[in-house]
């Protein structure tokens, strides 16, 4: 158990080298998110246009 | 060669490719992830000088590498699209972008918080770090310079230009910051280099290098996919997505 | 308005052709598959309604802007590998004028002058004087009427001796003096053997010529 | 009559004489980057104390920061008026190299612009204390320095010419490729003041000067055909 503690501990330095890997996890995590969710909305307006077209012809 | 490269530059043919490289890259990526993070947070033992605190290389200098090594291959895509025309590297310059602006965002944050602790300010004009934020402004620019372009074959083609002056003027800025860095300050003990490094703390650093540029190349794969549509929103294959989607 | 009959058996037929030009801007496709092919003294005539791209082809067809797909060939050989060979022989007018307020009608025509390549000396005040700007020379541009504006910039058509006309609506603002003097300068062009290329909204009348028709 | 004989020297004298001409119609605008350039340094001199010992010290920044931010500010207009009233499209369509046209532009921006901003520089170089042995030096560099900000600012001006919002958006992409020009221009008049050598900083300015000098021109060019096209 104490292990995990120290390890969290960091020799007192626990809030800088966390938040350091913290940020860098957000910031890869985003930029693999936020194109996915742009493809899809791509996707998700012009199907939406197509069905427009195909209901008014 | 020249035949296969075209072949595969046809942005139909790319999309495809990307679909099925993206998982694999990604697979890597988070094998030598985990690999280097177990590395460098637990096995690798503490700095005599700094202790714990000089884990957060690991994310920082990988950034740093990643953040100049992207915006060469920009610069390179840029000129490929330029002068060969090739609408796939147009795209992957465009989608490198905001990931390398990431990446000098990253390091410049985490130098700052190494920097804290080791040497009390939040942020030192250290060389490295002064040029990382120049970097960034170049990144910002770059992106700017996109978003005001409406057009995208001429914004593909501006941003070719911004990038390949940005690449000539990057040795330039760095050397004369460096020569600015020692004429004010001096040598003095604001060394923020990865202190003198035995193996067991490099081993890991070079695996988390890898592990970003797998990463970096699995999600500059997700995102030129998205630039792609977006350029060829009108011709045939799209539709034909969007039709199997709708389906 | 004689034309330099002494020059006319020497020149060398020219041909001007485009073949499946396409253009695309920002996702709409203005044209696709445009082809035609021009000899000496046709006339090819561009109509169609505001925002055709009437303009977008000009620019494409003078060598300005790049067409998504398909050539454009002068004497049989593409533009874009030819600059400076289909510069010299083409003069562009485009929908603006293209002249500077703050010079004067001379010095504008001097720099017209001075940027195209010509091998027989010219006289710039003639030339005004043809365009009816003769008592102008000395006065700014920012001075003229928009009708003098675009005379003065036509006037550049006659510096050189150039065998391509590319004009966007040449008769726009011209009063009836203006768009007369135009018909003359076309018909005496395509009578030297010259080729012009025109967007109107109005049909030319040039008689006696073979005049091809595009609308967009 | 007149003979167009038209060798590429004529063109480069008619474009430089024409800009010449143009700009010097619209003196007034001329003065406004010098305006600009004294307002700048007022505000420091009054934001850092009227001290000799404290201006003396900064003159050297203080001189290049507000020189450099007054010829960005006047960097759109190289290709602007010239894109809204229709001649940038004829240079494109002229015979001649286009590169000529454009080191002809770029010269006489410079003229217009950087000429009248050195010898401002000077007497405001005196004015805020700049010892008498940093005067020669200064102009030196900014001899050098200028033509890099016109040369440089061309590429970026010709890229973002017509734009919406295109001032600052010039403003942005052209500061961070200044920095080595202003480092070593700083630096050198600062060594002067105190009596240091310079040849070191000069010899930077001259080799980053000869890079613009060459690489820029030909920027320019093609940016021009990308954003006319």
């Amino acid at each position: 158990m104490s292990s995990l503690q120290s390890f969290l501990h960091m020799g007192g330095y626990a809030f800088y080298v966390w938040s350091a890997y913290g940020l860098s996890f957000i910031v890869l995590v985003l930029n693999v998110v936020l194109p996915l969710k742009r493809e899809q909305q791509f996707f998700r307006a012009l199907i939406k246009r197509k069905e427009r077209v195909s209901k008014n012809k | 060669m020249f035949e296969y490269f075209y072949k595969y530059g046809s942005p139909r043919h790319f999309y495809d490719l990307s679909k099925m490289f993206v998982p694999w890259l990604g697979g890597i990526c988070l094998i030598l992830l985990i690999a280097g993070l177990t590395g460098g947070l637990v096995l690798a033992p503490p700095d005599y000088q700094q202790g714990e605190g000089f884990r957060i290389i690991y994310v920082h200098v990988p950034s740093a590498w990643m953040s100049l090594f992207i915006y060469m291959v920009m610069a390179t895509a840029g000129a490929t699209g330029l002068i060969w025309k090739v609408k796939v590297a147009d795209a992957l310059a465009r989608a490198s972008a905001p990931l390398g602006a990431s990446f000098t965002f990253l390091a410049l944050v985490t130098g700052s918080l190494w920097g804290k602790p080791m040497w009390g300010t939040w942020w030192v004009w250290d060389a490295r770090l002064t040029s990382e934020l120049i970097l960034l402004f170049l990144y910002l620019g770059y992106m700017a310079l996109q978003t005001a372009i409406d057009d995208r074959r001429t914004a593909a083609r501006a941003g070719a230009i911004l990038a390949l002056v940005g690449v000539v003027n990057i040795p330039i800025i760095h050397y004369s910051v460096e020569w600015w860095h020692t004429l004010h300050q001096g040598p003095t003990i604001t060394k923020l280099d990865a202190p003198s490094i035995h193996i067991s703390m490099l081993v890991p650093l070079l695996i988390m290098a890898l592990a970003f540029m797998f990463y970096y190349a699995a999600v500059v794969l997700l995102r030129a996919r998205y630039e792609i549509l977006e350029n060829e929103r009108n011709s045939a294959w799209v539709c034909e997505l969007i039709e199997q989607r709708r389906g | 308005m004689e034309m330099r009959e002494t020059e006319q058996q020497d020149r060398v037929l020219n041909s001007f052709s485009a073949n499946a030009l396409t253009c695309i801007r920002n996702d709409v496709v203005l044209f696709s598959g445009l082809g035609f092919r021009l000899d000496c003294g046709e006339v090819l005539q561009i109509q169609g309604p505001n925002g055709s791209g009437k303009t977008s082809l000009l620019r494409i067809l003078c060598g300005l802007a790049l067409p998504d797909d398909g050539a454009i060939l002068w004497n049989e050989k593409n533009i874009h590998d030819h600059r400076q060979d289909y510069f010299k022989e083409m003069s562009y007018i485009g929908h603006v004028n293209g002249i500077k307020m703050e010079l004067t009608a001379l010095e504008n025509l001097t720099i017209a002058g001075a940027l195209a390549v010509t091998n027989q000396s010219i006289s710039l005040p003639d030339i005004l004087e043809k365009m009816g700007l003769a008592e102008h020379e000395n006065t700014p541009a920012r001075k003229l009427s928009s009708g003098q504006r675009r005379r003065l910039a036509l006037a550049r058509l006659l510096i050189t001796d150039t065998r391509l006309w590319i004009l966007d609506e040449p008769l726009t603002s011209l009063d009836d003096y203006g768009r007369q003097l135009m018909r003359d300068m076309i018909t005496a062009h395509a009578a030297g053997n010259g080729i012009t290329v025109l967007a109107t909204h109005d049909p030319v009348d040039i008689q006696r010529h073979k005049i091809t028709m595009i609308n967009l | 009559m007149q003979m167009f004989h038209n060798s590429t020297s004529t063109v480069l004298i008619a474009v430089l004489k024409r800009d010449l001409v143009i700009g010097l119609r619209h003196r007034s605008e001329l003065f406004n980057p010098l305006v600009f350039f004294f307002i700048v340094v007022t505000m420091f001199v009054l934001a850092l104390g009227p001290y000799e010992t404290t201006l003396r010290q900064v003159a050297p920044a203080v001189i290049w920061v507000a020189a450099l931010l007054a010829s960005t500010l006047s960097l759109d207009m190289m290709f602007h008026s010239d894109l809204d009233d229709g001649s940038l499209e004829q240079f494109l369509l002229s015979p001649h190299p286009l590169i000529i046209i454009v080191v002809a532009k770029i010269l006489a921006h410079w003229l217009l612009t950087a000429a009248p901003l050195i010898v401002a520089a000077l007497f405001l170089g005196l004015m805020v204390y700049l010892p008498q042995t940093a005067i020669m030096p200064l102009l030196l560099t900014l001899l050098l320095g200028t033509p890099v900000l016109s040369l440089v600012g061309a590429v970026l001006a010709a890229l973002t010419v017509g734009l919406r919002g295109s001032g600052i958006l010039l403003t942005l992409l052209i500061l961070p490729l200044y920095i080595p020009v202003l480092i070593f221009s700083v630096a050198t008049v600062d060594n002067a003041a105190k009596g240091l050598a310079i040849t070191g900083e000069l010899y930077f300015l001259g080799a980053i000067l000869v890079l613009a000098a060459t690489l820029a021109p030909l920027a320019t060019t093609s940016s021009l055909r990308i954003r006319l096209g």
